[in-house]
């Protein structure tokens, strides 16, 4: 190494940058102008994704080794060294370009967007992107575990800051915190998981971890990664720690965009990756991470199904893409998974930047049954969503399909019920989203007069990323295409491939017949739902509240009110009963209860006081006898009396 | 000789401090006697600790002598202190309390006591320091705090002094086990005990300082006293005199009774860690500010509790480093907790609300604060936490888990808090800012400077202590 | 005579004494009868000083072992002397104030 | 019997009767009566004992000197058998329960102790108890206690006079 | 012996100057001076130099220790004396006769600080105890003083009578009333065990230890308070001197029963004074509870009796009874003693207030007063003996519970406000006070200054 390597070496620009971004857009943030701060915004990441492109043609480069460049000591004792260092390699580098490239993108849409809040709280928003973008780069930067749990946490903290945006809604603070805690809980797993390791290595570092991971049990390997793992549910909202991710909706539309679907909620994928090590090496945690990760995939697609508000219909949609990711993983697919990331980045990005574009227009009108015709408003709005809709349905040549199908292949091969309810899946996927896209765009208006009266083109600063998400949703499927298709297939496969350790027990590769009749099922069935949803929904779309099963699903399962039953209220019960019994009554009771004693003692010992010398004397006279004989007799009395000596 | 500057110049500008009638100058002397203090334990800082040990007959019949000296931990400590008094000062300079002279002349004897208590080489002097840090501050929150006030520091008057009473007992009794009668660290850190003995002695000296710290189930004293006491007291008990019984147990009672403190550590580690949870379970319910700052403080000294005794040296280093992270992060949080009761009048989550608009920087800086209680990476607190859950983990995994749920509790009750204050609709119909004073604001932003600053680097306070740690860890083995 | 005869007897002219402080009120009878518990030890030291006497006799013809005793009978009863003294006038002082000497009045004084 | 143990005897039951008539006495003056005849039954005894400076003494300082006075006090103040009412019974009977415990016990130990066991009481003769011997012994060896006591009659005096003088 | 000879004799000098001179404010200033002259003799006998050289060994033999005690004790008086002079004025008509009768019990203390005859200690103790009664009585008029001295004579002439019959049994044992001899080696006989009962008995009704405690509150709280002060103080601190002379030789001796019976008698003087004092409205009476309490760590020495006992003994002497000297020339000159008169003493009198807590601190036993390195060596006493160590922890227990009544009266000093209602007081008082608080702090804060003396 070293040969030329000279962007790698700069790579903490790639952090720093947006850091100074954050530092100065939070400073002086009642100075600056919007226009500036929108400049210093996303000139930051610009910068920063200039940085990471040249670094990316230096791994790109054969014979790349990783560069890991230690900037100083983080934590030093003498038990173990966590320097705080940053790891260049193929997955990071891809990160990179992801975050800083599609960050960039949606923080000119943002400039935009947000351009009517005051100042200053413009700048607040400005900063608080930057710092997410600084803790996202942390986060697939960092050489050791540590540093990205920096990272880890800090994105859950921007999500926090950026859900709670605007904090004089309560019910928006409330969404915030629940992110953050859920967020928490799976932050707690990741640092048992951390512990464990360091306990065991005396070190985190990947590099290290990795190459003495057979030291490892089986029961520890498998307990690491399951921790790991809940890690990952929580950042990525897999079940049963999902129900942040749609409420986190309450913050600005960019936002979700970049955080809650393009870059922070692939987190966990981008982890599991990055332990792909420890993975292959724990078979159990694979298939528990297949089995969730279809669960939330099916589940999250159910609920998708009978959501009206624009929002929350793509955060269910994103939770059950993440779930299709882990169901990747947990297949061994981690190229799939990598390469879905890479894909639901772009188009999961562009339709929420389009649904914003379509907020914006309707003056922050969210549901769609009080949309429909907007087709005509908004052209390019309405042409990049469809393009995103296709993507993410799966149909050839659109990036979603190659990528869905790399892990449903995988599938295939592993399990094929995995695979069956991954078509299913899929299906519901495409009848969603187009339920979703028919009733935005199709049918005739259904919005107030004074809306369509507003109804207007996006500018160009939220338009021309929309156009450019577009491009990349549509081509960008072509780094992983199959070899059923081309000769030089799979390069996304082979980039990755120094990072990605292969299972050993890896199954054979389909054959190409096989391979092409999956393909056409999965596509076979994503038309057909596109058809019949396009049909129905936008000549009669579904305005009435729904029944039965709907009802269930519109409902998403009852599962906020369940856990509210199960978790919240006994937990609030429990505190309560700390507080007001325990607490009160019990230990200060006691405590309490000793100083009353006292008192009371004192009250009642006084009464042998009675001021009467006869009573006194008679006391005296007892007590002597009593003496007498403790001292001459005193030995049948010794088990008491020796309780007073030590 | 800079080590008994240390105490000698608290001592002295406390006592000139209660014939000073005027409140202005009061307050001034106080300030300036509490930088001076600052500046010469910089100077101790860079010293090395032979030059920082001052030695000189005083009780010689007992067996005792006047020994001061500061090893790493100790500078910390003193550190600690002299930084926290000039802050303390200096933030709540705008605040009035009637007979000033004698308010700040407490808080100075305070502020001696517990240097002293940090750089006693003797354990008899240790003890004296021990009591001349409480006596003060009995009176400051008696004299100066709210309605309840009196029955409750009485109770934590009471409470704290049947502690050090019993661990006045702990000390005769090793005290006549020392084979040359004497206090002397030296000799106290060599007993030979039988383990009936040791077991004896070590819930002595344990009850002291658990009260003071406090772990649960001896904590009850702390919530009241932190809610009655005026805040700039709170600030000093809270932020310096909690770390006292953390400190004791490392300098005094690990190295004294070794094989105890290995046998006893499953019990106090438990009773650690149920408090950890405990306390946390009750900040979630509290409707006062300083209440629920107050369990969570008990929680964090829990998990600090629980470390110390796993026995290991990482661990050590991370309650080590603990102590000065929570000691910053806790003032800065009252620092806000004051500003908000003087201007707003009241510290009830159902009474406030919407202040991030009235006063956003406040907002910042206490978000920042609440952060690091939360123990976010790059805040101070996160490597101590760090540290400390990993050696937890470690001595058991279990144990270690059920602890760590705490850190989501922790985000539970502070975001709440932080949300119930600043967040939301402004409560009252006057639309006026809530003025943050200039000084308050500058003590604020030093503080969060520290916090950030050892977040992001450590290492100087990690290799500052690490002396101290191999040599309680040495003295385990 | 068996010194125990005359411990006995002492012992129990003490224990009347101090049967007659406990049952009776009225002040000078109490104290009559602590004079009573003097006496009995007067009484017992008398007894002892003979007893202690006649063992040193029996070796040394010319012993005046056991005086002490009968001396310290004397300067008993010169302490007593001086209480009875003091402790009349009191009495008397008593009286003049409350016209009583019922010891059951003296309850100004309790808790 | 011999005379000396038929002397014994009767002093000693004089004594205890006497003793106990104290006790049961109603009237005040008869209870001084009694006790000065308690005080005679231990002279008795005193001279069986051949201590006979003390058995003067006793009769001068107690069956004399302090038994008038306390008979001028109680006539004095005219006290008679009604002035004092029944004390509390149960009182009583406690306090005759407690003396007789503490009697019954001290009894029982004194008896059990090795330095008592076949001892006797030197009766009617030795020679320690003439006031010629012991008066030698007093103002020789015992000069200092002696002198001593002197305070204590003086501040008898001072208190004789500061509390029974009339203001 | 200077001191009980000086004593006799300034007592009936004290007699006379009553006689001649009728301006009462000068008899304080005459005993002042005698106290002082006093002091100085008893000093200077600890270094060999006699008035009157009487060989008296038999009775009394004066060592270090009984010196330097005495000289407490005489010290104390004096700053008794000039801080109270005036009250004793006020107390009863005969203020001459009042000073000569403290100077007599002044000889008494030298009597018991020294006895080697157990005479002696009993002579000793009645010439302590007669001035007393007639102390207590002498404010003619008050029914409670009445009751008092009457209470406190009936119940000390009882326990003069149980002494005796100690006395009598040990000599029956022993056949001599030394001390040496009575407390000779080996194991007691029953017939010495027994006496030695009887006079622990009596000893701890003198020193008020439970349950031989009861007078204590009563008589305290009826006589007058200037006398109280005395009462409570030098007097009792005597008591102790008398008792550790007793017990010195016997620790070895007694037996572990003898032992339990300390203990329980410990515990019980403990429990008793400290938890009815917490209940009590009236400082005085508190006060009086608190003696008791106090006396119950004093016992601890009896208990332990070696080096650190006796020392701890000297230091507890000093340190108690300054500050209760104190507190008591306070109390005096209020007209309100319960704890509501204490009210916002603070902000009128703030130097009084001051010292007052300095007082009530050193009888709590916090650190930096007297107070604390006096319980500090009561516990290093028992502690020392590796035996019952539970007994010191019981101790400090009760120091804590002790700290609530003490507590009460600072907080209604300072944290409380009201009109206080306080005799006018001189700034020669002040100053005084003062300097006593000064003592107080130096004690707690270099006891060597005193403990010293016992090993120049």
């Amino acid at each position: 190494m070293g040969r030329g390597l000279i962007m790698a070496k700069l790579v903490y620009l790639v952090p720093l940058f947006p850091l100074i971004g954050f530092l100065i857009n939070g400073l002086g943030r009642k100075l600056l102008t919007k226009s500036l701060i929108g400049i210093i915004g996303s000139g930051v990441i610009l910068a920063s994704f200039a940085v990471s492109l040249g670094i990316f043609f230096e791994v790109k480069q054969d014979g790349f080794q990783p560069v890991i460049v230690s900037l100083f000591p983080f934590i030093k004792v003498p038990a173990f060294n966590i320097p705080f260092a940053f790891q260049v390699d193929q997955l990071s580098t891809l990160f990179l370009l992801i975050i800083t490239g599609v960050g960039f993108l949606i923080h000119v849409y943002s400039t935009s967007y947000m351009h009517e809040e005051e100042p200053q709280h413009y700048g607040r928003y400005f900063s608080y992107l930057n710092l997410f973008v600084f803790s996202m780069l942390l986060l697939v930067l960092g050489a050791n575990y540590v540093i990205m749990f920096i990272g880890w946490e800090g994105v859950g903290l921007c999500s926090y800051l950026l859900i709670g945006y605007w904090f004089k809604n309560n019910n928006y603070n409330y969404a915030a915190r629940k992110a953050f805690v859920m967020n928490r809980i799976g932050d707690l797993g990741f640092l048992l998981a951390v512990f464990w390791i360091l306990g065991k290595l005396g070190t985190v570092t990947y590099s290290e971890v990795f190459s003495k991971a057979s030291t490892f049990s089986n029961y520890e390997v498998t307990a690491i990664t399951l921790l790991l793992f809940v890690g990952a549910m929580g950042k990525s909202a897999q079940i049963p720690l999902y129900t942040w991710l749609p409420d986190a909706m309450a913050g600005p539309t960019p936002v979700s965009a970049l955080i809650h679907a393009a870059t922070m909620v692939t987190a966990g994928i981008y982890m599991i990756v990055r332990s792909n090590v420890l993975y292959t090496m724990a078979p159990a945690t694979q298939t528990f991470v297949a089995i969730i990760g279809l669960s939330t995939a099916f589940l999250a697609a159910t609920i998708a199904l009978k959501q009206n508000d624009i929002k929350k219909v793509l955060a269910y949609s994103t939770v059950s893409q993440l779930g299709y990711m882990f169901l990747g993983l947990g297949v061994g697919a981690y190229t799939g998974a990598v390469f879905h990331v890479m894909t639901h980045a772009f188009f999961k990005a562009l339709l929420f930047l389009g649904a914003g574009s379509v907020i914006h227009a309707m003056q922050n009108q969210q549901d769609v049954r009080f949309m429909g015709g907007l087709k005509k408003y908004m052209p390019i709005t309405h042409i990049t969503f469809l393009l995103a809709c296709l993507a993410i349905s799966g149909i050839p040549p659109f990036s979603g399909f190659f990528s869905k199908d790399e892990i449903l292949a995988a599938a295939y091969e592993h399990n094929k019920v995995f695979w069956i309810i991954g078509v299913i899946t899929a299906g519901m996927t495409a009848f969603y989203m187009f339920r979703l896209y028919a009733m935005t765009f199709l049918g005739h208006f259904r919005g107030t007069h004074e809306q369509e009266h507003h109804l207007h083109e996006s500018p160009s600063a939220m338009t021309i990323p929309l156009i450019i998400l577009a491009i990349l949703s549509v081509v960008g499927g072509f780094v992983g295409i199959p070899e059923v298709f081309a000769s030089n297939a799979h390069a996304l496969e082979h980039f990755l491939s120094p990072v990605i350790v292969k299972s050993t027990e890896a199954t054979e590769h389909l054959t190409p017949g096989t391979e092409m009749m999956l393909m056409a099922v999965s596509v076979v069935v994503a038309v057909i739902a596109i058809i019949y949803a396009w049909t129905r929904f936008s000549k009669k779309p579904e305005i009435a509240e729904p029944e039965g099963t709907g009802k269930f699903l519109a409902n998403k399962w009852y599962v906020d009110e369940l856990y509210d039953a199960i978790i919240a209220r006994p937990l609030l019960g429990i505190a309560g009963v700390f507080k007001n019994v325990v607490e009160k009554s019990g230990i200060d009771g006691v405590v309490n209860g000793v100083g009353r004693g006292v008192q009371y003692a004192g009250r009642q010992i006084r009464l042998m006081q009675s001021g009467q010398v006869g009573n006194y004397i008679l006391l005296m006279v007892l007590s002597i006898v009593l003496m007498i004989i403790l001292v001459f007799y005193g030995n049948n009395l010794n088990p008491v009396l020796n309780y007073f000596s030590k | 000789m800079i080590t008994v500057l240390l105490i000698i110049v608290p001592v002295l500008a406390g006592f000139v401090s209660f014939f000073i009638k005027d409140e202005k100058s009061a307050k001034g002397w106080a300030l300036l006697s509490a930088v001076a203090t600052l500046v010469i334990s910089l100077i101790s800082i860079f010293q090395n600790t032979n030059s920082l040990t001052f030695d000189a007959s005083w009780l010689p019949m007992m067996g005792s002598r006047f020994t001061v000296s500061l090893d790493g931990m100790g500078k910390m400590l003193t550190l600690l202190t002299a930084v926290s008094f000039p802050i303390i000062f200096a933030s709540t300079y705008n605040n009035h309390y009637k007979s000033p002279n004698a308010f700040y002349g407490f808080m100075l004897l305070t502020q001696a006591g517990l240097t002293g208590v940090f750089c006693s080489m003797d354990l008899l002097l240790f003890y004296f320091f021990w009591e001349l840090a409480l006596i003060p501050a009995y009176f400051l929150c008696s004299k100066w705090g709210g309605e309840r006030r009196i029955p409750v520091t009485f109770k934590f008057f009471i409470y704290t002094f049947i502690g050090s009473l019993l661990m006045l007992v702990g000390i005769l009794f090793v005290y006549y086990k020392t084979p040359d009668h004497s206090f002397a660290i030296t000799s106290l850190h060599n007993l030979s005990l039988t383990a009936g003995e040791e077991n004896f002695a070590f819930w002595l000296f344990f009850i002291a300082f658990a009260i003071k710290m406090p772990v649960f189930p001896f904590h009850t004293w702390q919530p009241d006293t932190y809610e009655q006491s005026p805040t700039a007291v709170t600030m000093v008990l809270s932020g310096v005199m909690v770390k006292m019984g953390v400190f004791a147990v490392i300098r005094w009672l690990l190295p004294m009774f070794p094989n105890a403190s290995v046998r006893m550590s499953d019990a106090v580690i438990i009773l650690a860690v149920i408090g950890m949870l405990y306390a946390s379970l009750i900040a979630i319910r509290q409707d006062d500010i300083k209440r629920l700052i107050a369990y969570s403080s008990i929680a964090h000294i829990g998990l600090m509790a629980a470390s110390m005794f796993t026995g290991d040296a990482t661990g050590m280093q991370g309650v080590i480093f603990q102590m000065f992270a929570h000691g910053v992060n806790i003032i800065g949080l009252w620092i806000v907790v004051d500003v908000i009761e003087q201007q707003m009048g009241t510290r009830k989550f159902s009474e406030l609300g919407g202040l991030a608009q009235k006063a956003p920087a406040l907002a910042i800086l206490f978000v920042i604060m609440a952060l690091a209680n939360i123990a976010l990476p790059l805040t101070n607190s996160f490597i101590g936490e760090f540290l400390m859950f990993n050696s937890v983990f470690h001595y058991n995994k279990i144990l270690g888990a059920v602890a760590a749920i705490s850190i989501i509790l922790a985000a539970v009750y502070t975001l709440w808090m932080v949300q119930k204050i600043f967040f939301g609709e402004v409560r009252d119909a006057e639309d006026t800012r809530l003025k943050v004073p200039a000084n308050t604001r500058l003590m604020l932003v030093i503080l969060v400077a520290v916090v950030l600053i050892f977040g992001v680097y450590p290492q100087p306070m990690i290799s500052l202590t690490s002396d101290t740690v191999t040599k309680i860890i040495a003295q385990l083995k | 005579m068996p010194i125990t005869y005359y411990i006995t007897l002492a012992i129990v002219l003490f224990c009347i004494g101090v049967v007659g402080v406990l049952t009776r009120r009225n002040a000078i009878i109490i104290f009559m009868c602590i004079e009573l518990m003097l006496n009995a030890v007067n009484l017992l030291l008398v007894a002892f000083s003979k007893m202690h006497n006649g063992k040193a006799l029996a070796t040394n013809p010319t012993s005046l072992a056991g005086i002490d005793g009968q001396l310290f009978v004397f300067f008993i009863m010169v302490v007593a002397a001086a209480e009875v003294c003091v402790g009349l006038s009191i009495i008397v002082m008593m009286y003049r104030n409350t016209h009583s000497v019922d010891v059951n009045f003296l309850n100004r004084l309790k808790n | 019997m011999s005379t000396t143990a038929i002397l014994f005897w009767f002093l000693s039951a004089l004594a205890l009767l006497s003793a106990t008539m104290v006790l049961i006495s109603k009237n005040p003056v008869h209870s001084i009566l009694w006790l000065i005849i308690v005080f005679f039954a231990i002279s008795g005894h005193y001279i069986l004992l051949n201590a006979q400076f003390i058995a003067i003494v006793n009769l001068i300082v107690y069956a004399g000197a302090i038994m008038v006075l306390f008979l001028f006090v109680v006539m004095l103040m005219n006290l008679n058998s009604d002035s004092e009412p029944q004390k509390n019974n149960r009182l009583r009977l406690a306090g005759t329960i407690a003396g007789g415990c503490l009697m019954l016990i001290m009894i029982d130990v004194v008896r059990s102790a090795s330095e008592v066991q076949n001892a006797t009481a030197m009766v009617r003769e030795g020679n320690i108890g003439l006031i010629k011997t012991l008066g030698k012994v007093l103002f020789v060896d015992y000069v200092v206690p002696f002198e001593i006591t002197s305070v204590l009659f003086l501040s008898a005096m001072i208190g004789a006079v500061v509390i029974g003088k009339k203001d | 012996m200077n001191t009980i000879i000086l004593s006799a004799i300034f007592g009936v000098v004290m007699m006379f100057t009553g006689i001649f001179i009728s301006n009462r404010a000068a008899y304080k200033h005459v005993a002042a001076i005698a106290l002082l002259v006093l002091l100085v003799f008893n000093i200077y006998e600890t270094h060999g130099f006699v008035l009157f050289n009487v060989n008296a060994d038999y009775f009394l033999h004066f060592e270090k220790f009984g010196l330097l005690f005495t000289s407490i004790c005489i010290f104390s008086t004096l700053v008794y004396v000039l801080l109270s002079g005036k009250d004793i004025e006020k107390a009863g008509a005969n203020t001459a006769e009042a000073f000569a009768l403290i100077f007599f019990v002044l000889c008494g203390i030298g009597i018991v600080t020294s006895y080697t005859n157990l005479l002696m200690l009993f002579v000793g103790i009645e010439i302590l105890s007669i001035p007393l009664y007639i102390l207590t009585g002498s404010d003619k008029r008050n029914l409670k003083g009445n009751e008092a001295a009457l209470k406190y004579f009936l119940m000390g002439s009882f326990s003069t009578g149980i002494m005796l019959m100690g006395i009598a049994l040990l000599y029956g044992a022993a056949g001599t009333f030394a001390v040496e001899h009575v407390a000779s080696a080996g194991m007691l006989s029953y017939l010495e065990a027994l006496g030695m009962v009887l006079i622990f008995v009596a000893l701890s009704f003198k020193v008020s230890a439970a349950p031989f405690h009861f007078w204590t509150p009563d008589v305290y709280d009826g006589a007058p308070t200037v006398i109280t002060s005395f009462m409570a103080t030098v007097v009792k601190v005597a008591g102790f001197a008398a008792f550790i002379r007793l017990f010195e030789g016997r620790l070895g001796t007694m037996g572990s029963q003898t032992d339990r019976l300390i203990a329980i008698v410990i515990i019980l003087t403990l429990a008793f004074g400290n938890l009815t004092a917490v209940f009590q409205q009236s400082v005085k009476r508190m006060l009086a509870y608190s003696s008791i309490a106090q006396a119950g760590f004093m016992l601890f020495a009896l208990f332990a009796v070696n080096d650190v006992a006796k020392e701890g003994l000297l230091l507890y002497a000093a340190a108690y009874s300054l500050a209760t000297i104190g507190i008591f020339a306070v109390l005096a000159k209020m007209d309100d003693m319960t704890f509501e008169g204490f009210n916002g003493l603070a902000k009128s009198q703030p130097l009084i207030a001051a010292l007052l807590a300095i007082f009530f601190l050193s009888l709590a036993g916090i650190p930096l007063t007297a107070g604390f390195f006096a319980k500090y060596y009561m516990l290093a006493a028992i502690i020392k003996t590796n035996h019952y160590i539970g007994l010191a922890i019981i101790g400090v227990l009760f120091a804590a519970v002790s700290v609530y009544y003490y507590f009460k009266v600072i907080q209604a000093m300072y944290f409380k406000d009201g009109n206080i209602v306080l005799a006018p007081v001189t700034n020669s008082f002040k100053y005084l006070l003062l300097a006593v608080a000064v003592i107080i702090v130096f004690l707690g804060v270099y006891p060597n200054a005193l403990l010293s003396l016992l090993y120049f």
